[in-house]
């Protein structure tokens, strides 16, 4: 039988080993699952590199983890907000690396390693510092640049309900970078408000099927 | 001769989108304009973090933090709304669907350059969000800004010094001085604040403008 | 006021032109917009391509397009059927242009249509008769073909449930080409069973937002 | 010698799969599969036209033409079952998320390659639907065809006349004679219909087979 329930965010992230990439779900702090960051600060795992739109908030969740300086990398497309001066501060000491995607660049990039696509040309972007070295072509008299997908070994993830096949819901504007991330890593692991019983959700409304989802904290 | 106020702007702004069409409303400024949307034509709000039909902000004790905008601020959505996730809301803007896009700017090139998105300081921590997949993607993008630097220096200019958001994408340009189209031809003036004179537009701007389409406002 | 319903499929079409491409959804008959697709030969149309999973069915939908000789080219993943007579009978005198495209292929190429991606490196059919001057690169030693983006003039789709903005749901795998084809037409036509007030619809479970849609037809 | 029966066969691939697989079963002898899945597991189907939990055929009074198979067929919709669009149900395949397809074949090439779209004829109609992005998309990919041909040749070739589907896809071929691996170092028996002696499997067969994995069949 299919149960993709674990008993904790620590044991559902038990394997993160050193050096992963690992993406994190969120735009703010809608979506963003902060049982499963938590739980990735207490794991200790260093030297990651985290694909998220922001660069965390305040003194919260993926703000901690840049905090205690496990986090080598960011691929991200806002990390600058009023509140986060753990990132400014390790940005300004060249503490981290960071890669500055345009958001829906981010996006698509996220959805083609998820769906398998080799590489995409994008009209986002053309002749800005951000496509600098990047490989550029005209298709029908417009420009565009050669984006490559971002793939993960953990992709961290908050939903809304879910079951034990790990079929997902999403609410509202908490939506946004859930099921294409949870297309993209290795492992993916849903936070969950609720998980119902098989046959609960209406299948014309799953978000995202359970092949996409390896494990599913309540929370 | 009295600046068009913030407000002022937005009104303008609002008053040129047909019913129906599909709006996305940037950080900062261009936000006020869903205050002035016309009551009489419905108007689509898109949020690029995954919502069309997005509404007013809500009441305090209706705020939700899983109902944003872009900007991150709690928002409503109104009956006729969808959510989606972040590709099918960039795919959006990046397939042409959207008909406007109002972003703010730190300058504007003469042919529609754009710079909005870092000063290019140094020491500056970049943020980039949607603001270059805005750029390319609405049909209509238009700027709303003002029209000097706090130094007395022009936002229109002949070339963005500031790195780009975006190559020719700009359309048109809400300044607190003048309403300005970009055309193949160059700068068209199209609207000017009551008792500045064109001429004086002219000296301040960075470059040449046109007044062949310039109605005075009613 | 925002209403896109038409009074009727013919009304609908009135100003499909000669030489156009028209994309029709559906997968078999599940999803086929039939009375679309009746109305698009009572129009007269001719020299159009059509964008289409199959190439019609026994004497009727799209076989009777074909069967009037209106279609000049037809883009599709699987034409041969026990019953695409008519399809057969014009192919062999070559009467119809084919262009074969695998499923996976002709579902992304219209999705990169629809959210204006330039062009993509797709695996599929690498080295393949149907890859034939394509194209193809190595990366991350995978093999891809480079797949361009499918766009037209008018998408015929079939839906379930819809609102005066456009708004759609589906049902079942009646969804397949519909959401897709309706992001990648200039104008996009749902044929639907009801038509329900603004609202009605779950904002979670709309599959097509009516930003995609340009004209209802209840059927 | 009694050759597998098309049900045999059907059986011997079912018991492949681990509980908790996606599984995408191809038209025609694969399908037959879906009858014979192991009741103490969940395994999920997948039909590339858009759901995974696919269920049984359901009785004639049950049938909707608005829930098929990629056959074209009428199916049910198991608890747990999703439905999708038709770029989200490729991007499944393309991406690797299928565990397993079982495919038809015409011939498969000692090296994996597979050949089953298309027999080339010049007056033929050729259909591809998604062969090929099965071929290349399921993290292992089975063949269930008949070991050799009407006129008595085998489908298992050096290289295939027919043209391809995929290259190098192949993972593990079933007929009704043996089941086979496809290695890095060349094809490998792994089981043999009883009867059948190793050496006349290999005559029969048109390329190098290796006996090192060969089990009896219990």
């Amino acid at each position: 039988m299919i149960d993709k329930r674990v008993a904790s965010a620590d044991a559902a992230l038990a394997d993160v080993a050193d050096g992963m990439t690992i993406m994190v779900g969120g735009f703010g702090t809608a979506g963003m699952p902060a049982e499963l960051i938590d739980a990735l600060v207490r794991h200790g795992a260093r030297d990651l590199t985290i694909v998220s739109n922001n660069a965390g908030n305040a003194d919260t969740g993926l703000a901690l983890l840049l905090k205690a300086r496990r986090v080598r990398r960011i691929i991200c497309s806002f990390p600058r907000q009023t509140d986060s001066w753990h990132f400014d501060k390790l940005y300004k000491e060249k503490a981290i690396e960071l890669e500055l995607v345009p958001q829906g660049n981010l996006a698509e990039r996220i959805r083609a390693a998820g769906a398998g696509i080799g590489a995409f040309f994008s009209p986002t972007g053309y002749a800005t510092l951000l496509a600098e070295g990047k490989e550029t072509r005209e298709i029908g008299g417009r420009h565009y640049v050669l984006e490559y997908p971002i793939h993960a070994d953990f992709a961290l993830i908050k939903a809304e309900r879910a079951d034990r096949w790990g079929n997902l819901t999403y609410r509202k504007t908490a939506r946004n970078f859930g099921p294409l991330m949870a297309s993209a890593a290795r492992c993916t692991v849903a936070q969950v408000r609720a998980i119902e019983p098989l046959g609960a959700l209406d299948p014309e409304t799953i978000v995202t099927p359970g092949i996409f989802v390896k494990r599913l904290v309540a929370a | 001769m009295k600046k068009f106020s913030r407000e002022e702007m937005a009104a303008r702004v609002a008053r040129e989108f047909p019913d129906g069409a599909y709006v996305n409303l940037g950080i900062g400024l261009p936000t006020l304009v869903a205050n002035h949307l016309p009551l009489d034509r419905e108007i689509i709000l898109h949020t690029e973090n995954g919502l069309l039909g997005m509404g007013p902000a809500p009441e305090a004790e209706d705020v939700d933090p899983d109902l944003i905008n872009a900007g991150k601020q709690p928002v409503t959505a109104l009956p006729g709304a969808s959510f989606f996730h972040q590709a099918d809301s960039f795919g959006m803007m990046r397939g042409g669907h959207l008909d406007f896009c109002v972003l703010g700017a730190f300058q504007v090139s003469a042919t529609g350059d754009l710079a909005n998105w870092h000063t290019g300081a140094p020491d500056a921590i970049p943020a980039v969000g949607g603001a270059m997949d805005l750029a390319i993607g609405a049909r209509n993008v238009y700027v709303m800004m003002e029209h000097l630097t706090k130094g007395g220096e022009s936002k229109i200019v002949a070339r963005c010094t500031y790195p780009l958001t975006g190559v020719g994408c700009v359309s048109r340009i809400f300044t607190d001085l003048a309403v300005i189209d970009v055309t193949p031809r160059g700068l068209a003036v199209i609207d000017i604040v009551p008792g500045l004179a064109f001429g004086e537009l002219q000296r301040l701007t960075g470059v040449p403008l046109s007044r062949e389409s310039l109605q005075r406002q009613p």
